[in-house]
């Protein structure tokens, strides 16, 4: 390995944290302006109370869950599947990891402010700690929550102590910025012990984050799914939900790269053949979500208990059939980009494909949420829809647009691309070989044998 | 041992005060004025003290590249080369505490290589609890001033916001800052044998003091309460020089009062007086322009000069004479 | 630094410090009192006049003894409260302090905005002869 | 991966499977222990028994509502009817026992308003995924209770509760009630109240406010009692009559009874 080619990749992939162009705080000001109208939407709430809302006694839960719901959702993109493709060794992970656990970490934030957001009096929050009922689900989600935002948050700055390291070293680099590197680089120097206790650090959190994972959006489906509502109080939920958040989340991973490899031209980093293995499992993703989907609703409907019917009938052919067909829809054109376009257009199938993932999947926790709270039970009163307000509107909007801010800002900050782990795979490449060869018959090593 | 000297001395102290109980004019007006003089004067005397004692050099010893040649990147708030650079130096040393950022621990590794770590929890600690006194002190306003200001309410209400409604009356997020911060300030000399070794009485003294204070104090507003408005008429009495003792304050405030006194008067007279110290500190307040402006020596004495032009007036015929070429004719 | 700048440094401090001084002093409030407490009460009839407990225990822990209150009513289900001297209260705002202190105009407020508290009580709790939603 | 990582890795396995298999213990028993009183331990439980035939009365039916209204200074002249503060309000025969109701339907029940309000369930779904423990099931007499004091308004009761029985304070109440009652607080906005079964009252050893009002039209057209003591008025109706109570399948238990 050359010192050239490892500086060239350091130099590429180090560039955008030193050279800031104007397009960059021309789109940061757009998101500062986004995010302070979404808090002058918030305060309005405060003071107003929640009546500046769209929602009522019935469907007291509205955008704010939705958008709860579907930011951890996202989440999933980033921490479960970068540790699944650490632990399974998927070589080609390394330029796409870190981009996937920033979504996690900065997904998480939001989603949890959501909750905040969606509160009557939002200032006795920590009651839920000093009079805590363990039996309600909302108190099981604040603990797997925490700890998930505690572990990715974990997961992601442990990968990044060496390339601290490197930028801390770096001459170009001064001031402030400086001194977070030198900070957060924990006195890496690139020794064999220091890299021995990283990998066996990373290696640990990247099994223990895929349980946690898991449980978390388990536990946001059976917020939903312990209440007896029909359509919620299903089995089949909490499967559900892992499997559209990991769904979303791919799709969100995939827009993410597709926008930093354009702005930031690392075409020779993240390249099509990376798009075309998350496409692959994307595709599974979404036939899987098609299988559930399709269980979900066939049981429901052939079953046919009145209260159930209600709310199916108001998906399939009443008053939220457009939203529910459109996402259909969604999913099925992504399903044929996927299948059809993909070996020839990798990228620009993957993105479209995932575009219309994520706007599908929002509507799908929209239409989780809403329908069934609509069609009572019991309905005591004519059915009224629920719309969200300019409230709801703004803050939703203000809440997508800190989610990108909290990027920005990480991109300017940090490599995106975790610098030593791209360099590191040529190393990692001989040793492949090497297990590679163990496969083969008529070889036999000092490994295969122990 | 020294810090248990510390802690019985802080202890006593405390059980002194409990004595303003029974002795509300001594505890509550007349060794209050007596502290806050001390405090004041303390404070005006040392300064003024350090403001005689003359400074021979400017000192360029910070960090980072003084202002050079056009293309020599200045490092421009390490090694500021204008008053507003040193303004804005020293606003981070006051405010964020910039060079406690600095902070690293060296460790011996295995392999018996020196590695050199960032280390936050000092600058945590400390930041928790000087802006937590800040904040307390600002609040403590509202019993030494009637109307109390708009600002100091919502202060108050923003501290409360919080942990609202977690205790009864409600518990101030900065109370509990204070108390963790200081713990940590202590536990940090107390935990690590080299600190221990360095650590003297009085550095544990003000820190006993200072929980001394906030657990009393908060004691007083959560525990064992007593009649607020007393205590706001003797504070109002105070400052408006027309001081009130009722006898429906209870033993704990004085206690908690006399603490605060005691610190009022040790301040200028010890470490804690880093408040003013810090402003003097040469490495902080002077611009580094020697290159550029000259700056006299206040010790130099007038040295006899005696120029070439001096020199050559003296000497001119001769020099003539000898057919020494001369500047002037 | 010249010494013209420590001065006047020092002369921002002093004024700084003594804020409470020239600013209580222009300001010149003096402490209110609270008024007394309705004679004519019936809560106290045929009893001796006095509050649930004694002045100096109330002015300091009212809002304790209120909060528990709260909690036993509330949460336990339970009605009267025993005071130390032994009578038995009915544990409720409106019904037992109210009766002596009908308005908190009169009363609590003229504590609470000498020690500038705000509690929330009156979002909720109405005074007997009135239901001003006004603020504190 | 050498040897020693991979037995550490297979410990930290171990130890976190056992920590969960830990955490669940307790955690199924705050679940069992959230609504159902403990087998062999007799609680005492308050119920109301209503008449639906006595009750097709619309004086009757607004003299309660009212005197809840009253009693509770609940807000009213909301416009809109899904935002309304509702302790006892009225709903179709056939929507609130839709179990019950067939398209042959007796016609003085078709269309009728039925009186309605909590159910004080025995296991009810409401107190079980409150995370606060702002709303609990009273031991002392098994009503299910509020403490505005401590609601967070995460509005998951309402969610929860299928009945309907649980209203939000949208706005500020206090500028839409006519006449406070200085007896009894409002409520702040942003969190959730519901029927009391007037606990207010109880405490007094009064009936319920509906329950008067309702006796004072027709007498008997509500019941109020201890379900739980056998000479009770209400028990002695429950052993003779037939009644039914409203989604009786959904396992909550309401000790709100009708008598058809």
């Amino acid at each position: 390995m050359s010192d050239t080619r490892q500086d060239r990749i350091t130099n590429h992939l180090t560039r955008p944290i030193i050279k800031t162009g104007r397009a960059y705080y021309g789109t940061l000001v757009l998101l500062v302006i986004a995010v302070i109208w979404g808090l002058i939407a918030y305060i309005v709430q405060l003071t107003r109370g929640l009546t500046v809302t769209g929602m009522n006694n019935n469907v007291a839960w509205g955008m704010y869950i939705t958008n709860f719901v579907f930011f951890i959702g996202i989440s999933h993109a980033g921490t479960l599947i970068s540790a699944i493709l650490r632990v399974s060794g998927a070589e080609w992970r390394r330029p796409i990891t870190r981009v996937a656990e920033a979504i996690t970490v900065f997904a998480l934030v939001l989603g949890g402010i959501q909750i905040l957001l969606d509160m009557g009096r939002p200032e006795r929050a920590l009651n839920v700690i000093f009079y805590g009922r363990l039996g309600s689900p909302l108190l099981w989600d604040v603990i797997c929550i925490s700890i998930y935002l505690l572990s990715s948050l974990f997961y992601l700055l442990l990968p990044l102590i060496p390339d601290m390291g490197i930028l801390r070293d770096n001459p170009d680099i001064k001031g402030w910025r400086k001194e977070i590197y030198r900070l957060l680089s924990f006195g890496w120097d690139g020794n064999p012990e220091q890299k021995r206790r990283l990998e066996i650090a990373i290696g640990i959190m990247a099994i223990a984050i895929i349980p946690i994972a898991i449980s978390v959006h388990s536990v946001v489906s059976w917020i939903f799914g312990m209440t007896i509502r029909p359509m919620w109080h299903t089995t089949i939920l909490a499967p559900y939900f892992v499997v559209g958040a990991i769904f979303s989340g791919i799709a969100a991973l995939i827009l993410a790269m597709a926008i930093i490899r354009k702005v930031y031209k690392l075409e020779d980093y993240l390249k099509p053949i990376h798009f075309r293995f998350l496409g692959v499992l994307l595709i599974t993703m979404t036939a899987l979500w098609f299988y559930f989907t399709i269980s979900e609703y066939l049981t429901a409907g052939y079953g046919g208990l009145s209260e159930e019917m209600h709310v199916l009938s108001a998906k399939l052919t009443g008053e939220f059939s457009g939203l529910f067909w459109f996402m259909v829809m969604s999913m099925t054109i992504a399903f044929i980009a996927l299948v059809f376009f993909r070996s020839k257009h990798a990228i620009g199938a993957t993105v479209i494909a995932s575009i219309f993932i994520v706007i599908g999947m929002w509507i799908e926790r929209y239409s989780i949420i809403v329908p069934t709270l609509t069609n009572y039970a019991v309905p005591s009163h004519e059915v009224r829809i629920y719309y969200p307000s300019w409230v709801e509107w703004s803050i939703t909007i203000a809440s997508f647009c800190g989610f990108v801010l909290l990027y920005f800002i990480f991109v300017k900050l940090f490599p995106i691309i975790s610098i030593w782990e791209v360099e590191e795979a040529e190393e990692a490449l001989g040793e492949k070989i090497e297990v590679i060869k163990d496969y083969m018959p008529g070889k036999t090593s000092a490994t295969t044998e122990s | 041992m020294n810090a248990v000297i510390s802690l019985v001395a802080v202890v006593v102290l405390f059980l002194v005060g409990l004595l303003g109980g029974w002795a509300g004019i001594l505890f509550g007006v007349i060794i209050p004025y007596l502290a806050v003089a001390l405090f004041l004067g303390g404070l005006i005397y040392r300064v003024i003290s350090w403001a005689n004692v003359p400074v021979p050099f400017r000192i360029p010893t910070t960090c980072g590249q003084q202002q050079s040649l056009p293309w020599i990147e200045q490092a421009k708030v390490d090694n500021p080369s204008t008053t507003f650079g040193v303004i804005v130096r020293m606003a981070l040393e006051v405010l964020i505490f910039r060079s406690l950022l600095r902070n690293t621990k060296t460790v011996l590794r295995e392999s018996g290589k020196i590695a050199y770590a960032g280390s936050l929890a000092l600058w945590l600690g400390a930041m928790m609890f000087h802006w937590s006194l800040l904040v307390i002190l600002l609040r403590h306003l509202r019993f030494l001033t009637e109307p109390a200001p708009f600002l100091i309410t919502i202060l108050q209400e923003v501290d409360g916001f919080l942990l609202l409604q977690v205790w009864m009356p409600v518990l101030y997020l900065s109370s509990i800052l204070f108390l963790v911060g200081l713990a940590y300030l202590l536990f940090r000399r107390l935990a690590s044998p080299q600190l221990r070794y360095i650590s003297l009485a009085i550095d544990y003294f003000p820190l006993f003091l200072l929980l001394g204070i906030g657990i009393s104090g908060l004691w007083l507003r959560h525990l064992s309460k007593t009649d607020v408005g007393s205590i706001k008429e003797l504070a109002v009495g105070l400052v408006t020089f027309s001081p009130v003792v009722n006898n429906t304050i209870n033993s704990l405030f004085f206690g908690h009062i006399f603490l605060v006194c005691v610190l009022l008067a040790y301040f200028p007279f010890s470490k804690l007086v880093h408040m003013a110290g810090v402003f003097l500190s040469p490495t902080r307040n002077m611009a580094n322009n020697n290159r550029a402006v000259r700056h006299v020596n206040p010790w130099d004495y007038p040295v006899k000069t005696h120029s070439y032009e001096e020199y050559e007036d003296e000497w001119r015929e001769k020099m003539k004479g000898a057919g020494v070429p001369v500047d002037k004719e | 630094m010249s010494k013209g700048i420590i001065i006047a440094g020092l002369i921002v401090f002093l004024i700084v410090a003594t804020f409470p001084v020239w600013y209580t002093s222009a300001a010149g409030g003096s402490r209110p009192q609270p008024e007394p407490p309705a004679r004519d009460a019936k809560v106290f009839e045929g009893k001796e006049y006095r509050c649930v407990e004694d002045k100096v225990y109330m002015t300091g822990n009212h809002m304790q003894l209120l909060d528990n209150w709260r909690n036993l009513v509330v949460r336990e289900g339970e009605r009267f409260y025993t005071s130390e001297a032994g009578e038995q209260y009915e544990m409720s705002l409106t019904k037992t302090c109210l009766k002596c202190h009908p308005e908190r105009d009169r009363f609590c407020n003229k504590c609470h905005d000498y020690a500038n508290v705000y509690p929330t009580c009156w979002n909720c709790h109405v005074e007997l002869n009135g239901n001003e939603p006004k603020g504190n | 991966m050498d040897e020693s990582r991979r037995s550490f890795l297979k410990g930290i396995g171990v130890a976190a499977a056992a920590a969960g298999l830990g955490c669940t213990f307790p955690l199924l028993r705050a679940l069992a222990s959230s609504g159902t009183p403990a087998a062999g331990v007799q609680t005492r439980q308050l119920c109301m028994v209503i008449d639906i035939e006595k009750c097709l009365n619309e004086d009757l039916i607004k003299d309660c509502t009212e005197a809840c209204r009253i009693e509770h200074n609940l807000p009213g002249g909301e416009s809109d009817p899904e935002r309304q503060i509702r302790w006892m309000w009225t709903q179709k025969f056939e929507h609130t026992f839709p179990d019950q109701a067939h398209s042959l339907t007796p016609k003085e029940l078709r269309g009728e308003q039925v009186p309605v309000m909590c159910n004080h369930c025995t296991n009810p779904a409401c107190v079980k995924v409150c995370p606060t423990k702002a709303t609990w099931k009273r031991e002392s007499d098994g009503v299910v209770m509020m403490d505005m004091h401590r609601c967070i308004g995460c509005r998951y009761c309402v969610v929860g509760c299928p009945y309907g029985a649980r209203s939000f304070n949208w706005h500020e109440p206090r500028p839409h009630i006519k006449n406070i009652r200085p007896e009894y607080p409002t409520r702040m906005r942003g969190v959730v109240e519901k029927c009391t079964f007037c606990a207010e009252r109880l405490r007094e050893g009064r009936e319920p406010a509906c329950v008067e009002a309702a006796n004072r039209i027709t007498e008997g057209a509500m019941t109020f009692g201890e379900l739980s003591d056998p000479n009770s008025k209400v028990s002695a109706l429950l052993k003779t009559t037939r009644t039914i109570s409203r989604q009786n399948a959904l396992g909550t238990g309401p000790n709100v009874y009708y008598i058809v």
